[in-house]
């Protein structure tokens, strides 16, 4: 969590993207000056189906507000198939999550290909905002870990 | 276009009149066709564009014999067919526009007349 | 001896928590029975006991023992120790009573375990006499009396009122500090319950169970037995037994980098678990019919070895009812003994 | 049936077709019920019971025991043998070794559920047409059957026996379970009420393990919560969050795998519903990419290694159901 | 504990205007581990890696984080400077401060600390970053190529151009495939047989090339650079080696009536034939459905007239088993089963044919020696009606949902040349939509309905039903003129779809390549890298992949020799070190990753380990073949016990990366 001056929630995002297509559109967008907040931590992956479900949870046990995991479009993957074990994989965990009452918005899949830096940066901002509005997450944190 | 109509059409018929690319092998197997003002690929493509009423108004919803040939044939399963008599309910369920009476079939009746038509019939006219 | 009647109970918990912590047991929404800090309202659980043991208020499950910060280069090291305020545990079953005198041996020989001896000095146990034991209870075995229960004060019903008696100045110190609600009573009538209740310990089906065959003299021929293979083959190597047991009192030490900071923790351990007392070496008990037997060795041959005969079993028999198998100490005691 | 068993038992090992059977094992009280391996007529004459208080699934045991010298006789209930059809599948087991005998299941009663109703110092217990009637230490005492059923055997979800060399009794249908319903009733609840209930259910956790080492979907030679390497091993639920991970992570690893056999739910000392959370991947698999039953076959795709072009996107999760 | 510099670079001020590189330099110094921390100008000029070199020998650092740009752009540079200073290239990781940070954000501050975060997670990388080596491994100098089609000869004389050794599994008795059927090629109208069979020719005489004829791939194992694969051939009874090509056996052979393949069966061949007179091999083969030798044991005639003695009724299937280093695919295609196409009365009537059909009936070489007749009554047709998109853009129930691409062209050339020949008969073609991209294609179209008065009519043909009089009806709509019309045609051509080889499906599982639900091959890439398949070392070449005329084809098929070549010439080949492996005294052998790996990476062996109680028992372990592997790392998060890891990406190194990030 950060505080700027006006005290507003900063949320923590952490956001997985394939080496591929989202790494390379999140470039694009800074290549292109298209804004998204200081929120967003990239860390980069070969391929959307290295995120393990316990990278995520293990990212809001360690503070993270917002969990977003980007990969190339469906069909476009690098190694074929990866993204479409991801789509399964991470569909049935939100699900999950949102069975024991986690709050929806905290998680998100979003394909953006190495050509979409403007909607790496549209998805950010938003996804950012959609975070904000929930507030710390309190619900899957680890309590030792929260910062006094 | 009527949207409504359209959307009743669409809904009824459970057609996706999207899936139609033209080819017009509907209307090339279509026994009625030359009874028909409009066509079956006609109607796929004014129920697309959700010109219903003057398909509604006209004659060849009733020409149609329901032989479903053109669901048959579709390359594409857009089911022409089912989109023809989806018109011709919608025309139906408006009150006092119904084609022709029951009882004025009797006397239609002749030799020549086709079975199946008599058979379609009794959907096209019941109510 | 003081006494207060069943239906005045609330007040006199009310009166309890007014001063310090009380913690009862009671029932939760699946019919199990927990120990809960008393709040305006809670009723005393009829259960014979608890699901889990009291062991949690001296030797929690998790415990957090000191802290280190990081920053860059640099640790300090936090003593995160609270200092306890004072409790009472209510309602304490005569097998549980006796399990903290198994830890206090553990814990408080030397060298003390001083979290464990903080919060025993803080507590003060409430025991209740058994009136209803269940098939699996199989305390009497080892020596105790589910009718008198020990602890620091002691409560035996009646069916219309409470009696309570001080065994120590603790105990004293708790009936003096309610005693404007207590009367005195006629305690003629305990005695009969009392006997009641002994005839039904003598009726239940392990009411022969002995330990006569135990102890420290027999390790050899014991760790050697051909049975632990049969009695371990089913074993899952889940920490059930070891959890619920009162007595056990394994623990590991874990240190939990928080990212800012390294908590350390201690919390149960289970030699049931297959990295139960993992070191540097490695495992040395590799088989689960080496970590089955070093549980019931333990608690029937190595404990009474180095504590004057006595037992690390209390016979509360949660392992009974809780054993995903139903492997337990009662089968383990009946197999060895036959020999 | 408990007859019926022994005798073939018997036969088998006397004529050199196993050499060893697992079943399960007479304990102290009327319930308390062992897994074991027999070798013998005289064991097996001597401790062998199979009766309604007998709900262990022995396939996992198999892991270990078909990899013995020898054959093995196992006792499968129809439950149990959609555990078995999945062991198989993942190599777990060595099918060669192990003789199948389909035997009829459920349903199954669990003592647990008779204590519950306040009953204590059991003694014996018997079905009268619906109503238990249970001998105690107190005198007798009556419960309807249906309540003091084991929570895995509530929702039925099949009598048949997907895999067996042969059968006691007959085989029976896949049932039409209502196994959702309480899955579904927690969806339709709000997310604040559906997190108060995990809380409350997952906050008992006491890590024991139980559900883990019982489930014949773990398998695994060690444990990603057991292994220090992993990152993630924890040993004590110190804060919330690990019973929340321990249990996704574990409901994870067997989603598309795990048979809901009911195991789990069955053995928690703290009568935590695990099996919802089982029941919510099946119930998401089934709806999102197709009916699918673990260890119905040794054969198909898991759902979770498999695709297809067309999936729903995880955005789906955002847009049904109650916020 | 590693030793580990740490270099934050301004980029001039592309970093430096939003982020303030001195503090991050200090706060990043100030991690453990971190034993050197600088900024300069432009950490990739010479003077910037000489910078990280210098601090890497003078520091003895093991390993090091370059705060900089994206990875994507200078990775590379700094692993290079790191291993030339005698530091393991893979003990560098980058922190992305430019495109990722400085780029985006214009407050100082907040950019700046979120530089230092950046740079701690990747710190924290580093930490559990191990050096790594890529693998090599050898190539086998030799290339398979399976079809024998002009896709095939085409990708086998390429690759034998470049000196290396290739041979064809052709399944035929005769290589050539379905161009060697074809009368005319579209858009230039020149002979097929006139361009093929050279070309056929040259690949049967090159010495590089080894033609199996009549054989069958039937296993493949390894992977690239090493795949071992056994060919069937099949016994044809005839030896090859001795067999001249004659055809005296084929004239006296006393069993003519059996339908002749090469002609689509509108005419017969002898029990022993040569497919047609060019065939390469130029071999006999024995049909033993047929011949009343291998059925009765009475004949042998052949053996009776061969001179050379080639004939060996007692010949045996022979397995071959050769090592090759690159593996092309080119199994072709095939019209599609018209069975269920009832309206177009295929199977009633024997003047409805396929457009495969019309060729070997305007061939010279074909059934009426190039006259057009209808087959039916051997009469000149006046009246042909072609058929367009027949099973072609049709749901998935009713055919293929493609376009099969080659058929506008085609049946313009087959109305064009009937026209040109016949000019007193009228040729209606009706389409759906005609499809002409393609170089001089357009005009071609055009021609034939310009200068030709091909009847061009848009709308299906709804019914096509053979009369009594030996005419055939064609109804259909005119959907322009809006009226149905009633054509008697004397021939009806379809024009049907065309799928890939029924063998390919057994073909992919075996190469461990994928295919789409269409049964044609994937390509690695569909815009980059369209003659690769995902799997390392197999190629795809011609119609296998996806419909194509002639001239891609061959474009692709020489497109795809040269990835082969690019392979071959390598001595052996670097793997991505990056590879997934397994934790073999973890791993439960459940066979979960084998099913997500795209590359067939993954195997499983029984391999014997010391049991935790004291004993030795044999698991089913999963191995990770490092040369086939590309890093994608899906089979680590499908391992439950999480015994399958990623090099280069652990599990341990992504969890530090995001502890640094949350902290």
């Amino acid at each position: 969590m950060q505080v700027n001056d006006n005290k507003e929630f900063q949320p923590l995002i952490v956001a997985f993207c394939c080496n591929w297509c989202s790494y390379a559109g999140a470039d694009l967008s800074g290549t292109n000056r298209l804004n998204y907040p200081t929120n967003v931590k990239i860390i980069r992956v070969p391929c959307s189906c290295r995120v393990n479900p316990m990278f995520i949870l293990r990212a809001f046990q360690r503070g993270a507000d917002g969990v977003i995991l980007c990969g190339c479009h469906p069909g476009d993957c690098h190694y074929t198939s990866g993204n479409y074990f991801t789509r399964r994989r991470m569909t049935l965990l939100f699900s999950m999550l949102d069975f024991l009452g986690i709050e929806r918005d905290r998680t998100r899949v979003e394909w953006v290909s190495a050509a979409e830096g403007a909607k790496f940066a549209a998805t950010m901002n938003e996804f950012t905002e959609a975070v904000r509005k929930l507030g710390p997450n309190r619900r899957l944190e680890d309590l030792r870990c929260r910062k006094q | 276009m009527n949207k409504n109509l359209q959307e009743q059409v669409l809904r009824s018929s459970g057609v996706n009149v999207l899936k139609c690319m033209r080819c017009g092998k509907c209307s090339g197997t279509c026994p009625s066709y030359d009874e028909m003002e409009y066509h079956p690929h006609q109607f796929v493509y004014m129920v697309e564009r959700g010109d219903i009423e003057t398909l509604m108004n006209s004659k060849s919803i009733y020409k149609c014999l329901t032989c479903f040939a053109c669901v048959d044939r579709c390359p594409r399963n857009v089911e022409p067919a089912k989109v023809v008599e989806a018109v011709r309910l919608a025309a139906v369920r408006q009150q006092g526009n119904n084609h022709m009476n029951p009882n004025q079939i009797p006397e239609m009746l002749d030799e020549d007349l086709p079975q199946q038509a008599i058979v379609t019939a009794f959907r096209k006219y019941i109510k | 001896m003081l006494k207060i009647s069943l239906d005045k109970l609330g007040k006199l918990f009310e009166a309890i928590s007014a001063s310090q912590t009380l913690y009862i047991p009671t029932d939760r929404e699946d019919g199990a029975a927990e120990y809960k800090k008393y709040e305006s309202g809670m009723k005393l659980s009829n259960n014979l006991n608890t699901l889990r043991s009291a062991k949690d208020f001296f030797f929690p499950q998790t415990e957090n023992l000191v802290d280190f910060k990081m920053e860059g280069k640099n640790i300090e090291v936090i003593d995160v120790r609270e200092e306890s305020e004072d409790f009472v545990i209510f309602g304490v079953r005569a097998c549980d009573a006796r399990s903290f005198t198994i830890l206090d041996k553990v814990f408080l020989a030397d060298p003390v375990d001083s979290y464990y001896k903080n919060r025993r000095d803080h507590g003060t146990v409430v025991t209740m006499a058994c009136t209803r034991p269940a098939e699996t209870c199989f305390c009497g075995t080892f020596g105790i009396d589910a009718a008198a229960p020990e602890g620091d004060a002691a409560c035996y019903s009646d069916g219309e009122s409470l009696f309570i008696e001080a065994h120590n100045e603790k105990g004293q110190k708790f009936i003096d500090s309610v005693a404007s609600l207590l009367e005195e009573g006629d305690a003629a009538k305990l005695d009969e319950v009392r006997e009641k209740t002994r005839d039904i310990l003598k009726k239940l089906p392990l009411a022969n169970l002995t330990t006569d065959n135990f102890g420290g003299d027999k390790l050899n021929e014991y760790f050697n037995s051909d049975k632990w293979g049969e009695l371990s083959q089913s074993c899952l190597g889940c920490g059930t037994c070891t959890f619920v047991c009162p007595t056990c009192q394994c623990y590991d030490i874990k240190d939990f980098n928080t990212g800012h900071g390294i908590k350390r923790f201690r919390c149960w351990d289970s030699c049931m678990y297959s990295d139960f007392t993992k070191m540097a070496h490695g495992n040395p008990r590799l088989t689960q019919l080496e970590r089955f037997r070093q549980r019931f060795m333990h608690k029937l041959v190595y404990f009474p070895a180095n504590n004057n005969g006595e037992f690390g079993c209390v016979g509360c028999g949660r392992c009974l009812s809780k054993c995903p198998i139903s492997m337990n100490i009662v089968k383990v005691m009946k197999a060895l003994e036959v020999k | 049936m408990q007859e019926a068993m022994i005798n073939r038992a018997k036969q088998l090992l006397a004529d050199g077709s196993v050499d060893r059977v697992i079943g399960w094992k007479r304990g102290e009280f009327v319930y308390d019920i062992t897994p074991a391996v027999f070798t013998s007529a005289e064991e097996l004459d001597a401790d062998f019971v199979y009766d309604d208080f007998t709900a262990a699934n022995v396939s996992k045991y198999l892991v270990k025991e078909s990899k013995k010298e020898g054959k093995i006789l196992a006792f499968l209930k129809p439950c149990d043998t959609y555990s078995f059809n999945q062991l198989i599948k993942e190599h777990r087991i060595v099918r060669e070794n192990i003789y199948v005998i389909g035997i009829p299941g459920g349903p199954k009663l669990d003592a647990e559920r008779i204590k519950a109703n306040g009953i204590t110092g059991i003694l014996g217990a018997k079905n009268d047409n619906g109503t238990l009637i249970i001998d105690t230490v107190y005198g007798e005492e009556k419960m309807p059957y249906y309540e003091a059923l084991s929570v895995k055997c509530l929702n039925c979800k099949s009598k048949k026996h997907v895999v067996y060399d042969e059968l006691i009794g007959e085989d029976g249908d896949i049932l039409d379970s209502n196994r959702f319903d309480m899955v579904e009733k927690l969806e339709n609840m709000t997310a604040q009420e559906r997190y108060d209930f995990w809380r409350e259910q997952l906050s008992k956790c006491i890590r024991c393990n139980a559900c883990r080492n019982v489930c014949p979907a773990c398998t695994c030679e060690k444990c990603v919560f057991d292994n220090p390497d992993s990152g993630v091993e924890n040993k004590a639920a110190t804060d919330s969050f690990e019973e929340n991970m321990f249990h996704i992570i574990r409901a994870f690893h067997v989603a598309g795998r795990c048979t809901d056999c009911g195991e789990c739910s069955r053995v928690c000392p703290q009568n935590i519903p695990l099996h919802l959370l089982n029941r919510k991947f099946i119930k998401d698999i089934n709806s999102l990419y197709g009916d699918y039953q673990a260890g119905e076959d040794t054969t198909s795709r898991a759902p979770l290694n498999d695709y297809k072009q067309d999936d729903c996107e995880a955005s789906i999760v955002h847009e049904r159901g109650v916020e | 504990m590693q030793r580990i510099g740490v270099f934050v670079c301004h980029c001039g001020t592309n970093i430096a205007a939003t982020v303030d590189v001195k503090t991050v330099a200090e706060a990043l110094g100030h991690e453990p581990g971190v034993v050197i921390s600088q900024d300069y100008q432009y950490m990739c000029s010479e003077s910037g890696q000489n910078l990280v070199k210098n601090a890497i020998k003078e520091h003895n650092l093991t390993g090091v984080v370059v705060c900089s740009c994206s990875p994507r752009m200078h990775e590379n540079t700094f692993r290079k400077a790191a291993a030339a200073a005698g530091l393991n290239s893979y003990m560098v990781e980058i922190a992305n401060i430019r495109e990722q940070c400085s780029w985006i954000h214009k407050d100082i501050a907040t950019a700046t600390e979120k530089a230092i975060i950046l740079g701690k997670a990747a710190v924290a990388k580093v930490h559990l970053n191990a050096p790594l080596t890529a693998g090599e491994s050898p190539v086998a100098k030799r290339a398979l190529v399976i079809g024998g089609g002009i896709a095939g000869i085409q990708t086998a004389l390429d690759i034998a151009e470049a000196g290396f050794d290739v041979d064809i599994v052709e399944k035929n008795p005769t290589i050539g495939g379905k161009m060697a059927q074809i009368d005319k090629t579209f858009p230039t109208l020149d002979c097929a047989a006139c361009i093929l069979t050279p070309k056929m020719v040259e690949a049967s005489q090159n010495e590089h090339i080894t033609i199996h004829s009549f054989s069958e791939v039937t296993d493949v194992k390894g992977f690239v650079g090493n795949f071992t694969v056994t060919i069937k051939k099949k016994a044809r009874f005839v030896d090859e080696t001795k067999c001249t090509g004659c055809g005296l056996c084929t004239e006296k052979c006393p069993m003519k009536k059996v339908p002749n393949e090469f002609n689509m069966g509108l005419d017969n061949r002898s029990a022993i034939y040569i497919p047609f007179a060019q065939a390469v091999p130029k071999v006999a083969t024995i049909d033993p459905n047929y011949c009343m030798m291998m059925k009765t044991g009475k004949c042998g005639v052949c053996s009776k007239v061969c001179s050379a003695g080639a004939i060996d009724y007692k010949q045996q299937d022979k397995f071959i088993e050769q090592k090759y280093g690159a593996i092309v695919v080119a199994t072709g295609f095939n019209p599609i089963n018209l069975d269920k196409y009832d309206e177009f009365a295929y199977n009633q009537c024997p003047d409805v044919v396929t457009s495969l059909e019309l060729e070997r009936l305007m061939n010279a070489a074909g059934p009426n020696g190039g006259t057009l007749l209808r087959p039916s009554d051997k009469t000149h047709p006046h009246k042909i009606v072609f058929v367009q998109c027949v099973g072609s853009r049709c749901d998935d129930s009713k055919g293929k949902p493609y376009c099969s691409k080659i058929c506008c062209m085609y049946t313009a050339k087959h109305a064009m040349l009937i026209r040109e020949k016949y000019p007193d008969t009228e040729v209606y073609v009706f389409y759906i939509d005609v499809r002409t991209p393609g170089k001089n294609f357009d005009e071609f179209y055009r021609r034939a309905v310009e200068q030709y008065n091909v009847h061009y009519i848009k709308g299906m043909v709804g019914k096509v039903t053979p009369r009594s009089d030996g005419k055939i009806d064609v109804q259909a709509s005119d959907l322009l003129a809006n009226e149905q019309l009633h054509i008697d045609a004397d021939m009806v051509v379809l024009a049907a779809a065309i799928e890939p080889d029924k063998t390919a499906r057994p073909l992919a599982t075996m190469l461990t390549t994928q295919m789409d639900t269409n049964d044609f091959f994937t390509e690695a890439h569909p815009k980059l890298r369209p003659v690769e398949s995902a799997t390392a070392g197999i190629f795809l070449s011609g119609a296998c992949q996806g419909p194509k005329d002639i001239p891609e084809t061959v474009a692709q098929a020489s497109a795809a020799a040269a990835k082969a070549i690019g392979l071959l010439v390598k001595n052996s080949i670097t793997c991505n070190p990056c590879v997934a492996h397994s934790n073999e005294l973890m791993c439960n052998g459940c066979s979960s990753c084998e099913k997500v790996c795209p590359y067939g990476a993954i195997t499983y062996i029984d391999k014997e380990f010391r049991m935790p109680d004291r004993t030795t028992a044999v698991r089913r372990v999963a191995n990770v073949n490092p040369a086939v592997c590309q890093g994608c790392g899906a089979c680590t998060v499908a391992c439950p016990s999480g015994a399958m890891d990623l090099n280069g990406f652990s599990n341990s190194q992504i969890m530090a990366e995001v502890d640094a990030i949350c902290k």
